[in-house]
């Protein structure tokens, strides 16, 4: 067994390293990549997508996936922008769209634990149809003028250089981390992920559990539908089209395993944070979206690439396996 | 120690023609839902089925089904190639430039498009296979560096039909016998690929690995060739693709088949390929892709509202895996029962 | 007499895991005509032996030599083309292919341009399951087979190879006594063909029964390599374990309390039918049949694994919820799984987080789980339970079978039941742990637990249960008294022959 | 209050107060040495790239230093993170051609705070913020010449359909209203739009749509697609196939691309304005905007280099001029 060397060479302790690396050498390197205000701005600007990768977290730690959650976002914007237009009060729409997230989430879950399908196959599934529910709600319209009390909220918090969202995330992240890590709950989602069978043998309540899960997911994806809503002050079909796919690929570059029942909450938010972080820094520097897109894709194939390459150089390959 | 007195506990024996029956099952649904799809919309518009509505749908279908005949390949050893989209995108324009700047012909288009998706399977291939890391993953990664890429060579650049040699347009819109050439070249690889994989024991080896790795190495199946085999079929098959793409559409610009890779991934489920591997066939991802593509014309000819086709598509994609499922649990009860009527 | 030379062998061979010396020194010779038996506690060794002789392990110092002459094998495929054909410990099967084509894989009977011919490939498949006399469909997929009809098809896989040296690590745990014997004659035929053969059991009077030569392992290393004959079970288990073992079976005489587990008319269509029974606080009730005739089911059923057509089940007095393991638990039921490796345990999961699966509940200090509790709870039971690990927060995946097999005991027990059923509590396991387990049983039985215990080794069955149900073909054939158990008694109600009134 | 977008908002509107408060010198100098940033809709679009690339051109001759920086997705989101970006580098001026007139208001806001000026081309922001708009041509000229062209074309009867860009494009929706609000007059009564068709801007989605529609509508005359991406693609679907002569195809179209379809007959006329040109005025206004020749109040000129004098008209506009009719005549004289 890898000694502590491979406990220190866990990949989310080198995506938390990088992330530490990128972020002083970017202040060292970049004028304007330090100020709070830019700051700031990334870090709203990761905003729906930090939130998202919460739940998605625990799914792909128990072994499943949801792609849908970016269509439930614009779904969820859709429909506030909708709502909004028909003059009905923002206090009533919030509850209302969430109430359609976790409908969509329940679809999601009930798909998966009732007729035992994979969640890949659902959700790409779901994914065109929430997206093309979205476009039935709003169709080409964009609603806007949302109301002022609602839209500071995505500004800073009064006092502070940090936007609510992303100290509502601070939050969320380490009840999240505690509960995957600390608690009964969370160790059940790993057993689910590492192997359903025994988890059910073992009297936990696997379906009742993914089904919680894409609930979560669904309803999360809601709120950050609200969130985007606001923050661009743009409801539309259309918002946060391709938005899975970062997710997870922050989700994967914090050293998720994809087959479940490995994975770090705080290489996760690392991961998160370093897209953000890496995005602005190349952003601020010109570099184009084009080299944007490769860095990313080099970055995951590392992420599962080097300790993969770790474990290879300290034994021969044919004894990967167990027993 | 018991002498064996009695005969071994007699057991449910020649369950051929009900298993296979589910297997075939699988295949005659689609077809099934086909054809029921394709009666009705031709009776509220007989132009449907005219030689031209015909031909479109085939020819539609031809490039997304080559591309779910690779994925099968990929599906089956329980791996996933998310990059077949941007290597479609990446080959068109990289051929189209080619081929309009220096004005080469088909022959020099096919090759260096088959050399791009083969380069693009291998590197998917030796990274999943040689190091053992997770295909989503990596796939993805390799989706936005070829995409990536792709923008970078293109930058804002257009290939116009009219720069593309009339060869190759030819074999986009061309036929023999009056048969056009992409549902003919896409049909026959299916058919090869198909018996390649049902009739040959390096194609059953495909399926050894997906129903169980572990098992498959100690049985001594060279795990890493089949899955770099698939890889790279997959990728030379979006070569094909890719080629096929430039010579149908003749306008390429850097964004072609932009997140088709979940397009071909739901034409392979629906098309009862499982994604956990070991189950599947071509001619299913194959049925697959023509039943995507006959809905999407189905819906804009029976004039239903823009707005509700991808709803429409999302819940028939869903019915469909559903009513699969279903099926198949029904079917292992049936056998349960079976069971037990052969027990006394 | 000279000795036939070798046709393999290991020499001076060693082979570690961090810092589990797994094989340390052993040579080992098969030749040709003979079965050699390779004993040894769990832990051993064994089975990494085989892996080694197998090419799934590579030594790190020694030989391998193939008819006198050293080989390096790069892979399983190496070794097969060797001629080495094996049986591992654990069924390796491609659940979605037809059984004929996992006995055939890579090796499949060809017609004209290398395709394959599915028909003859049937019949030979056909043909080696008659010569192990079962009946399995060849086109029937693998998936759903049980765990005893999987090693069947393992055992056809290996034979069909006609291979040189044939090599099996415990084939016949999951065998119950007929297919046992069906398995041994065709051992002994392939012996007469001058095939060379290793067998591994846990099942003393196995290696009697078959066998020529025996090595022992301990600790991995080789302590004894000496011919069968003259040796006595005795002397094998002091070899084994390195000192003289205590009763095999330690039942202790209990008068049995009240009724805590009653199944009323239980019933599910296709696997078994208005099964009834009571089992007693103090009681140990086997559940015997023949491999097949539904006793997992019945397990599975009451535990709420699977949802049952019709029947009841009363823990205690009270009806359980049906189709809900969750509720089982909370009534005081246990189920130590037969299939130890996709129900029992997590392997990539560490030995101490394995141990406290079922009973997250209880580790918690506050709303969050306790290392510390969780470390301490490990601890308690593998010194209990003799347990042989480098750490407890090592993955379960590397454990041999049979300690594998005491963490699921250990992860049952530590939720103190008052029904405990167990599937198969000693396959795989090694005669000392075996004692271990049975007396562990029985004390708990002592104060007063109540277990329902399914196995196939019959004398196992007959000394540990009060009581013995039969079943045959999905139903309750007799329901035997210990005083009225035999072998004989057991046999024929199982198979069919003897109807008793329940 | 909730605003729709609608051919009504888009209305001519009082000019935007803050911007005509500021004071314009018309004889100020431009300034040299200018950092002008372009963000296109998405970086990829050829038509977008042919337009900031005049402008970039452009920039060279009064010495300043412009670049174009932009998505790969033609989303909104993320063109507000370049906004951010180009803020914090601080830029002169943005040119931005917004694919969200409201969602990348805020960010807009934020750099005009720090100085920044503002220009939209090609699709318009909302008129709060942004300083001018450069628009191609005006919405109601390009709406309305589409349905006259068609009408010559098709002899002022019979069924047609719309073949549109993305069901959001800001400039595609307003147009379509000028459009509908021209098949009203009693000139058009024969004519009966049955069908507006979204293509997404993606080639082969176009492709399908208008097999889609000629098969949906037997009787279909003609179809009008007012977007370059949708025009090409509609026209090789009809090129290739039994339709060809029969349905009427015209829209908005780069020459490059319809040169082929032009000269086979499937197309006789279509429309649109010079790219490069709009490119050009936009980095010239910018400058001027910057340099405080103008400050965007209606009615206040300059010179944009060889299109000469310029004037701002209502609500910060400024048009480029009346779209421009290719044919076969005059097609090959064109190259971009
Ligand atoms: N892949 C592995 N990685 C780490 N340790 C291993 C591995 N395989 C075996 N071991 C260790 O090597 C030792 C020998 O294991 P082995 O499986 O050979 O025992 P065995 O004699 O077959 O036991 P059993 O009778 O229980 O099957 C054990 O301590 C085991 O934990
Ligand atoms: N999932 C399944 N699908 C189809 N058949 C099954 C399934 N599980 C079990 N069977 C069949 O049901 C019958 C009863 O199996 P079961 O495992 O209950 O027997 P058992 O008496 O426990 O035998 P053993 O424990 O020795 O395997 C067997 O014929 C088995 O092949
Ligand atoms: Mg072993
Ligand atoms: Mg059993």
């Amino acid at each position: 067994m890898p000694g502590n060397l491979g406990r220190f060479l866990r990949w989310d302790v080198v995506v938390t390293a990088l992330l530490v690396v990128v972020f002083f050498g970017g202040l060292g390197a970049d004028p304007n990549f330090g100020n709070a205000d830019n700051l700031a701005f990334a870090l709203g600007d990761l905003g729906e997508i930090a939130l998202i990768a919460l739940p998605m977290t625990l799914l792909v730690v128990c072994g499943q996936v949801d792609l849908s959650v970016a269509s439930v976002l614009g779904l969820a914007s859709a429909l506030t922008g909708y709502l909004w237009d028909a003059g009905v009060p923002f206090e009533t729409i919030i509850p209302l769209v969430l109430v359609v997230g976790v409908v969509c989430g329940l679809v999601n879950g009930l798909l998966v634990t009732r007729l035992g399908l994979p969640s890949l196959a659902v959700t790409i599934g779901t994914l065109t149809l929430y997206r093309g529910l979205a476009y039935v709600v709003l169709g080409t319209e964009a609603v806007s003028e949302f109301p002022p009390q609602y839209t500071a909220l995505t500004g800073n918090v009064p006092g502070l250089p940090v936007p609510y969202q992303v100290a509502l995330f601070a939050v969320l992240a380490v009840a999240t981390a505690l509960l995957l890590h600390a608690t009964g709950f969370g160790r059940s989602l790993f057993a689910i992920g590492s192997s359903e069978d025994t988890a059910f043998f073992a009297g936990i309540g696997v379906k009742r559990i993914k089904l919680l899960l894409f609930t979560v997911s669904g309803l999360v994806a809601a709120f950050a539908g609200i969130v985007f809503t606001l923050r661009y002050g743009s409801a539309r079909a259309d918002n946060g089209a391709g938005l899975e796919l970062t997710v997870i690929a922050a989700v994967l570059l914090g050293g998720v395993d994809f087959d479940g029942g490995k994975g770090t909450l705080g290489g996760v938010i690392a991961g998160v944070l370093l897209i953000g972080v890496l995005r602005n820094l190349l952003m601020l520097n010109d570099v184009t979206t084009e080299i944007q897109a490769i860095v990313t894709g080099l970055l995951l194939i590392i992420s599962v690439l080097t300790p993969r390459l770790i474990t290879l150089a300290r034994r021969p390959p044919v004894e990967r396996f167990l027993q | 120690m018991v002498a064996t007195t009695s005969t071994a506990p007699t057991r449910p024996g020649g369950g051929r023609s009900l298993l296979d029956l589910v297997l075939r099952a699988r295949e005659l649904s689609i077809l099934g839902a086909l054809v029921v799809l394709v009666a009705a919309t031709a009776i509220a518009n007989p132009r449907f089925l005219s030689a031209q509505g015909i031909e479109d749908i085939f020819l539609n279908a031809s490039i997304l089904a080559l591309l779910a005949i690779g994925q099968t390949l990929v599906v089956i050893t329980r791996n996933i190639d998310l990059s077949v989209g941007s290597v479609v995108g990446l080959v068109a324009f990289v051929t189209g430039k080619y081929v309009s700047e220096a004005g080469h012909g088909l022959l020099a288009a096919v090759l260096l498009g088959l050399a791009i998706g083969a380069v693009c399977g291998l590197v998917n291939g030796l990274l999943v296979s040689l190091c053992g890391v997770p295909a989503l993953v990596v796939t993805l990664g390799t989706l936005y560096v070829i995409q990536g890429l792709d923008h970078y060579l293109a930058h804002g650049q257009q290939i116009n039909a009219a720069d593309v040699p009339q060869p190759l347009l030819d074999l986009g819109s061309g036929n023999v016998l009056g048969v056009p050439y992409l549902p003919l070249i896409a049909v026959l690889v299916m058919l090869a690929v198909g018996y390649y994989l049902r009739s040959y024991p390096s194609g059953r080896e495909f399926y050894a690995i997906g129903s169980n790795p572990e098992a498959a190495r100690l049985a001594g199946v060279p795990i890493r060739r089949r899955v770099l085999t698939a890889y790279v079929m997959s990728g030379l098959l979006a070569g094909v693709a890719g080629v096929l793409w430039l010579a149908r559409f003749g306008t390429v610009i850097a964004d072609n088949a932009h997140g088709w890779e979940l397009k071909v991934v739901s034409a392979v489920v629906v098309g009862g390929v499982a994604i956990v591997g070991g189950v599947g066939t071509v001619y299913g991802a194959a049925l697959g892709a023509l039943l995507l593509t006959t809905i999407g014309s189905v819906l804009v000819v029976l004039k239903v509202n823009a707005f509700w086709q991808d709803a429409l598509i999302g819940f028939l994609l869903l019915l469909a895996i559903s009513v699969d499922r279903l099926l198949a649990v029904r079917m292992t009860r049936a056998l349960r029962r079976r069971n037990a009527r052969h027990a006394w | 007499m000279s000795e036939p030379a070798p046709v393999l062998a290991l020499v001076e061979v060693s082979k570690t895991f961090g810092a589990v010396r797994a094989l340390d020194g052993v040579s080992l010779e098969l030749r040709a005509g003979e079965v050699h038996a390779l004993a040894g506690e769990n832990g051993a060794g064994k089975s990494t032996l085989v892996k080694t002789f197998a090419g799934v392990h590579r030594p790190d110092s020694g030989q391998i030599l193939l008819n006198g002459r050293p080989v390096v094998f790069h892979g399983p495929a190496d070794a097969q083309h060797a001629g080495i054909a094996v049986i591992y410990q654990e069924p390796t099967l491609f659940p979605d292919l037809s059984v004929a084509e996992n006995i055939f894989m890579g090796r499949q009977p060809r017609a004209g341009l290398g395709r394959i011919d599915r028909k003859a490939m049937h019949a030979r498949t056909a043909e080696l399951f008659a010569r192990l006399g079962v009946s399995l469909d060849p086109r029937r997929p693998a998936r759903g087979l049980s765990i005893a009809d999987q090693q069947v098809v393992e055992i056809a896989k290996a034979i069909s190879r006609d291979a040189k040296v044939l090599i099996m690590d415990e084939p016949t745990a999951a065998l119950t006594a007929q297919e046992t014997a069906r398995l041994f004659s065709v051992v002994r035929a392939l012996r007469e063909h001058g095939c060379a053969l290793l067998f591994i059991s846990h099942r003393l009077e196995e290696i009697f029964e078959l066998c020529q030569t025996v090595t022992t392992l301990r600790d991995g290393r080789r302590v004894a390599c000496e011919p069968v004959a003259g040796l006595t079970a005795d002397d094998l288990v002091t070899r084994m374990v390195g000192r003289e073992l205590d009763d095999l079976y330690p039942k202790q005489e209990v008068t049995p309390g009240e009724v805590v587990l009653k199944v009323s008319r239980l019933t599910r269509e296709g696997a078994f039918t208005d099964i009834s029974f009571e089992v007693r606080r103090g009681e140990i009730v086997a559940l015997a049949g023949l491999v097949g005739a539904g006793r997992t089911e019945v397990a599975r059923a009451i535990f709420g694994v699977d949802r049952p057509d019709a029947g009841t089940v009363e823990v205690s007095g009270r009806p359980l919820r049906p189709a809900s393991p969750m509720a089982a638990m909370a009534a005081g039921l246990a189920l130590v799984p037969e299939d130890r490796r996709q129900q029992g345990l997590i392997m990539e999961m560490s030995i101490e987080r394995n141990l406290g699966l079922t009973r997250l509940r209880a580790l918690r200090r506050g709303p969050f789980i306790s290392r510390a509790l969780e470390r301490a709870n490990a601890a308690d039971w593998a010194v209990r339970f003799q347990l042989k690990y480098g750490r407890t927060g090592d993955p379960a995946g590397v454990l041999s079978g049979g300690n594998q097999q005491k963490v699921v005991l250990a992860k049952w027990l530590s939720t103190g039941p008052t029904v405990l059923i167990v599937d198969e509590p000693t396959r795989g396991i090694d005669v000392a742990t075996k004692a271990e387990v049975h007396r562990l049983l029985s004390e708990l039985a002592a104060q007063g637990l109540a277990v329902l215990m399914i196995s196939s080794d019959l004398p196992e069955v007959l000394a540990m249960a009060d009581r013995i149900l039969v079943m045959h073909e999905g139903r309750l054939a007799a329901e035997l008294p210990r005083s009225q158990a035999g072998e004989e008694s057991v046999m024929s109600a199982a198979t069919g022959q003897r109807k008793d009134t329940v | 209050g909730t605003t729709k977008e609608s051919v009504r908002t888009q209305a001519p509107a009082p000019a935007a107060s803050g911007a005509a408060s500021a004071s314009a010198n018309p004889d100020a100098p431009i300034k040299e040495g200018l950092k002008l940033a372009f963000l296109p809709k998405q970086i990829n679009n050829p038509y977008e790239t042919i337009v900031d690339e005049a402008g970039i051109e452009a920039a060279k001759e009064f010495k300043a230093e412009a670049k174009e920086v932009g998505p790969s997705d033609a989303s909104a989101s993320s063109q507000v993170s370049y906004i951010n970006t180009l803020a914090q580098q601080g830029q002169d001026a943005i040119l931005i051609a917004a694919n969200d007139p409201n969602a990348v208001c805020g960010p807009l806001r934020q750099a005009r705070s720090k100085g920044i000026k503002v220009v939209a081309y090609d699709s318009d922001t909302s008129k709060d913020c942004r300083d001018i708009f450069i628009n191609q041509a005006s919405s109601e000229d390009v709406g309305r010449s589409q349905v006259r062209l068609l009408s010559e074309l098709i002899g002022g009867e019979g069924e047609i359909a719309i073949l549109s860009a993305t069901a959001n494009a800001t400039n595609q929706n307003t147009w379509i209203e000028f459009m509908q609000d021209e098949l009203k007059k009693p000139e058009h009564a024969k004519m009966k739009l049955v069908k507006i068709a979204y293509g997404d801007d993606d080639d082969q989605k176009s492709f399908q749509q208008t097999q889609g529609l000629l098969q949906a509508y037997p009787n279909l005359k003609g179809i009008i697609s007012p977007t370059t991406v949708g025009v090409s693609a509609a026209a090789r679907y009809i090129s290739g196939s039994k339709y060809k002569g029969k349905v009427t195809l015209t829209g908005l179209g780069t020459p490059n691309q319809m040169r082929k379809f032009v000269k086979d007959g499937t197309v006789s006329k279509f429309a649109l304005w010079n790219p490069k040109d709009l490119g050009y005025l936009a980095s010239y206004a910018a400058a001027a905007l910057v340099s405080g020749q103008i400050s965007g109040g209606e009615g206040e000129k300059f010179t944009a280099g060889k299109l000469g004098e310029r004037t701002i008209g209502a609500g910060g506009e400024i048009i480029l001029g009346p779209p421009f009719t290719f044919d076969k005549s005059n097609i090959d004289e064109y190259d971009f």
